[in-house]
């Protein structure tokens, strides 16, 4: 039973997923719009433990004054200080919610977002080297195509711009395409396995 | 210079950041700990406001008691610190992933199976220009050619093994296309943040 | 007295036709018309319903010349319509005659979508012909992926430097089937931990997969008999903030340390911050995703990548289970169908036989 | 340590302490690189410049968040430069909840600046007059539908709470009729739903600005016409600015262009980097089958 009613409800929602997305009927319409409501507060429901769990593993952290653990206090009271502004002065536009989020998570993600400028510099110089055939392709079409972008492409020749679209347009176009044919198999092949109960590891393997 | 209290905040947290790129430090470590705080403050409030609110509370409040399905669902969860109905837990786990599984089948079937075969096929209109059907046997063959090297249940030997070969080289012209093109959308990201550094901030330019 | 000719020289559009809109969910009316003769004239079509039995026309809407369809995505199913269509040209108006009686109803199977229910029937079939006959013990080839032979290794490795081992089940929530694929990957990783006694450090975006992952493990180390190892500190959520949990993750890799980097699922812009930092500290990555925007800067970043597929191919591989080997087959399976369809359908194609529409999902 | 193994094995902070310097230098050190325009901004360009004089409104839809903004915010300056400077009313409206802000912005930097410059009331940009803003709605397709009837009934007021019929450019813009293009400037897919709703239902010509991630994705629409015009990414807005400036428009260097030179070092200084491994590698490797 511990097994066989969680798989019963996985296999029920999944297939009644699947039909609900032939059937334009409303009655069909208000079960998926139902359950994606159900979704959500299912989500809101499991960020409780989530929450839970980065409290008790900062609380640890504090408690047993591991190292690092004045940080952990940053997080828990930054994390308790936003609750309450966003609960007590509201999420209006104008509220100092907003306002902190505008002013602080906003810049944190923009940088940590612009890091990628740096690390892309970094990973390209590590790793692109002209080690076998396709390693020197990558290489190759990463050039052309950082060039014939750039307004300088055109000194080095006319024709660069051209060529770097055609990389984009044909041979990546393939090569994408068909990595797709390929991941589309691969999931659909695992949504079903779940939905039929042949890949049980969340219930803990085969027993 | 700007005397927006919330300018300096903004740009000490970006210089934090930044900081990181010399190494690891406690300027770094207090941004990065008061991201996550922040970060699940916003969410907090946000669920409660966009997710348990309307989609629990109001209409349990009207009296459609469909919605005590979800409620008691969402307490499963913590059946898992009564130790003897622990395993309720995996009811709601069952929901959530049915539910992901269910709905991407027919999506996947759609978007990266029918459309991509659309795209692919060569019709007669493909030549109306001859480059271009050219080209759209090149992507043609490109594309039979990544197929074959996913192929799992045959060694690539005989003639699989030059066309998964084939397969590999395009999808490596492919990975390098897709770096270099990216390099170019990414370098604007920085390029905003030393931006309002220089600018909102210190006011060097305008 | 030239401007009231040209008034006066304006057709009406013919042949108002409304009819119920297909494969839809009701409430909703097409209708199509003949062009008026002077379409080059006039300026735009406006649409008339009257509701029956009441006659009053009302106005619902227009569109530019050069068009002969309109859609009515407001009607009551209940009710019956009659439609006029109008050529308007500057404040003069020329009215069609009226359109049959026409009544919105909502359809039980959307025949646009026929296509995909046979793929998806015929993907079941070959799925649990495969399965069957994997039960029934016939033994099936499974070609090298280095990638996941990497993966004993790189536990392996962890374990004789007693440093922990970082998995990150991507940045999707449970509804990527990527992500559903990392938990079974998850899966097979952490029954080995289990078996060395090497920590393990999951770091999750989504509160949902936090809560399938955290049961995946604990599954994983009653499996292997050894539920007194497991630590609720191996599962971890951290944020939701795409960037907050990179920048979370960073500060994992530089002060916890681990050996051994897993990146499996569905991942954004992330990644290469999270890869990159990574290999700075030196660990052993491995890779798995079907985001193909990404797949170049784990490639670049990485020890091993797998790539697209290879990624749902990992559970079968990892964990040798025939049942799951049947399901590669079913795969391959797919792929020769796309195959065959693209070489016949081009072919035919030639022959003036067109059968893209039999793609066409609406 | 040999020369080439120095190059292939250069710490990573000087690369990005390099990288940082070649940032910043073009914000400093101006200069300029003839852009290779584009066809698809000439034609973007090209449709603004055919608009009549105070005759139908430019609608922007400013549709970017904070994040994109260092690609889409010049694509905003340089099109309200371009439209005030030829006389060419603009209506301002927002479908993405972060967006105001940023439109806001965008106006006031243009109208500030131009209104120092002006010499007289005619030359002088007034809001109600030669601009509105009409702020944020939410139900994006049932807005940009309705809009086709009456721009009011989807605006009653607009982001400053004026009511929108008391202003008189709103008075003679009733709907999309008074409308020359609607340029939509995004990270995501709305320029689609412009050409798929109000374009095919009303005529609306449809322009677009949109992220370098996202603009490939777009080429099909500018062959069939539907787009009238794209600027893509930080590159399509530099390449918008030059032309601005070609005409004599605005004297000024826009952050694009900037920005582009940044990129363009940048790019220069990773190429370059990646050439040093390789001649790195390349010597290691020889040496390496010699011993």
């Amino acid at each position: 039973m511990k097994r066989r009613i969680p798989l019963i409800i996985c296999f029920a929602i999944g297939i009644l997923m699947i039909i609900q997305f032939m059937i334009p009927h409303p009655i069909s319409r208000e079960f998926g719009s139902t359950v994606n409501k159900w979704y959500i507060v299912l989500a809101a429901f499991a960020l409780v433990l989530a929450i839970g769990n980065l409290i008790r593993h900062h609380g640890t952290k504090i408690r047993r004054k591991k190292t690092n653990w004045p940080y952990s206090i940053v997080t828990l009271t930054s994390m308790v200080a936003m609750s309450i502004i966003g609960f007590a002065g509201g999420v209006d536009p104008k509220s100092l919610y907003q306002t902190i989020y505008l002013n602080v998570l906003a810049p944190l993600g923009s940088t940590m977002f612009a890091l990628l400028a740096y690390y892309m510099a970094s990973a390209a110089y590590r790793s692109f080297r002209a080690r076998s055939l396709e390693a020197t392709l990558l290489l190759a079409a990463a050039f052309i195509v950082m060039i014939g972008f750039m307004p300088f492409g055109q000194y080095i020749s006319p024709r660069l711009p051209a060529f770097a679209e055609w990389i984009m347009k044909v041979p990546n176009m393939a090569s994408q395409r068909g990595i797709m044919f390929g991941v589309a198999f691969g999931s659909i092949a695992t949504a079903l396995k779940i939905i039929l109960g042949i890949e049980r590891s969340w219930l803990g393997g085969k027993k | 210079m700007n005397h927006d209290p919330w300018i300096w905040i903004g740009a000490f947290l970006t210089l934090m950041i930044f900081s990181f790129l010399y190494k690891d430090n406690p300027f770094y470590k207090f941004a990065e700990h008061l991201f996550v705080g922040v970060a699940n403050g916003y969410y907090i409030v946000f669920y409660w406001q966009n997710a348990l609110m309307p989609n629990l509370f109001e209409p349990l409040g009207a009296g459609n008691l469909v919605y005590l399905v979800p409620l008691l669902l969402g307490l499963m969860y913590f059946a898992r610190f009564i130790p003897k109905i622990g395993w309720l837990v995996r009811i709601p786990i069952g929901f959530m992933i049915g539910w992901g599984a269910g709905i991407s089948i027919p999506a996947y079937f759609q978007a990266f199976v029918l459309r991509q075969l659309q795209g692919t096929i060569i019709t007669p209109q493909s030549f109306e220009n001859t480059i271009d059907g050219v080209w759209a046997v090149v992507i043609l063959i490109g594309v039979i050619c990544t197929l074959v090297y996913f192929y799992f249940s045959k060694e690539h030997k005989g003639i699989l093994k030059p066309v998964s070969r084939l397969g590999i080289m395009f999808i490596m012209i492919g990975f390098g296309a897709s770096f270099g093109y990216t390099v170019m959308a990414r370098v604007s990201l920085l390029i905003g943040r030393i931006q309002f550094l220089l600018g909102p901030w210190l006011g060097l330019i305008d | 007295m030239a401007f009231l000719l040209l008034i006066f020289s304006i057709a009406p559009p013919t042949q108002v036709q409304a009819i119920d809109k297909p494969n839809d969910a009701g409430s909703a009316i097409i209708i199509e018309w003949g062009f008026s003769k002077d379409d080059e004239a006039i300026e735009k079509y406006v649409i008339f319903r009257s509701t029956l039995p009441d006659t009053m026309r009302v106005k619902i809407g227009s569109i530019i010349r050069g068009n002969n369809s309109f859609e009515d995505d407001n009607t009551d199913d209940k009710k019956q319509y009659i439609y006029i269509v109008a050529a308007v040209k500057d404040d003069a108006t020329f009215y069609s005659m009226p359109s049959d009686i026409v009544q919105s109803s909502p359809q039980f199977f959307n025949t646009g979508r026929t296509n995909i229910l046979v793929c998806i029937l015929v993907f079941i079939i070959l799925l649990v012909f495969f399965v069957q006959r994997a039960r029934m013990g016939k033994k099936l080839f499974v070609r090298k992926i280095p990638g996941l032979d990497a993966v004993e290794e790189a536990v392996g490795r962890a374990t004789e430097m007693g440093k922990p081992i970082l998995y990150v089940p991507g940045l999707g929530d449970i509804d990527w089937t990527a992500t559903i694929a990392s938990m079974n990957i998850l899966g097979e990783v952490a029954k080995k931990i289990a078996r060395y006694d090497t920590p393990i450090i999951v770091a999750n975006r989504w509160s949902v997969v936090y809560t399938v992952s955290k049961e995946v493990v604990r599954e994983a180390f009653i499996e292997e008999g050894r539920p007194d190892r497991f630590k609720e500190d191996y599962v971890r959520y951290l944020t939701e903030a795409q960037f907050g949990f990179a920048a979370a993750v960073n500060g994992i890799m530089l002060r916890e340390q681990p050996a051994t980097n897993f990146f499996i699922g569905r991942f954004w812009a992330e990644s290469l911050i999270m890869a990159e930092t990574g290999a700075q500290t030196g660990a052993i990555q491995i890779a798995g995703s079907d985001s193909v925007l990404q797949l170049p800067f784990f490639v670049a970043a990485c020890d091993y990548t797998l790539i697209g597929e290879e990624l749902y191919a990992a559970s079968a591989y990892l964990s040798h289970e025939p049942l799951l080997m049947g399901s590669l087959k079913a795969q391959d399976y797919g792929k020769l169908i796309v195959f065959v369809i693209l070489i016949l359908f081009t072919l035919l194609s030639f022959f003036n036989i067109d059968l893209l529409h039999l793609l066409e999902v609406q | 340590m040999k020369w080439y193994e120095a190059i292939s094995k250069i710490d990573r902070r000087i690369i990005y302490l390099l990288l940082t310097v070649f940032v910043i230098l073009p914000f400093f050190v101006p200069f300029k690189i003839r852009q290779n325009i584009m066809p698809q901004t000439q034609r973007l360009f090209d449709f603004v410049e055919s608009i009549p004089p105070d005759d139908k409104v430019v609608m922007i839809s400013f549709d970017y968040t904070p994040q994109t903004m260092p690609e889409c915010h010049p694509m905003a300056i340089a099109l309200l430069k371009h439209c005030f400077a030829r006389n060419i009313p603009v209506l301002g409206l927002s479908f993405d909840i972060q967006a105001p802000g940023l439109a806001v912005e965008a106006f006031t930097t243009v109208v500030n600046e131009l209104n120092l410059k002006a010499s007289n009331y005619d030359d002088s940009l007034f809001y109600g007059k030669d601009y509105v803003y009409l702020g944020w709605k939410s139900g994006f397709t049932a807005a940009v539908l309705d809009m086709g009837e009456s721009i009011a009934g989807v605006f009653p007021r607009d982001y400053f709470k004026h009511p929108v019929d008391s202003l008189p450019l709103m008075q003679k813009t009733k709907n999309y009729k008074d409308v020359a293009i609607a340029i939509v400037l995004s990270a995501s897919a709305y320029p689609e739903y412009w050409v798929l709703y109000p374009q095919s239902r009303y005529g609306v010509k449809v322009g677009a600005g949109l992220t370098a991630v996202m603009a490939p994705k777009y080429y099909p629409f500018l062959q069939t016409g539907q787009f009238s015009g794209m600027m893509s990414g930080m590159k399509g807005a530099a390449e918008y600015e030059h032309l601005i400036v070609e005409k004599g428009y605005t004297k000024k260097l826009g952050r694009a262009e900037t920005g582009m030179n940044s990129q363009s070092i940048v790019h220069l200084l990773i190429i370059t980097i990646i050439i040093l491994g390789n001649i790195g590698f390349f010597f290691s490797r020889r040496d390496q089958k010699q011993s």
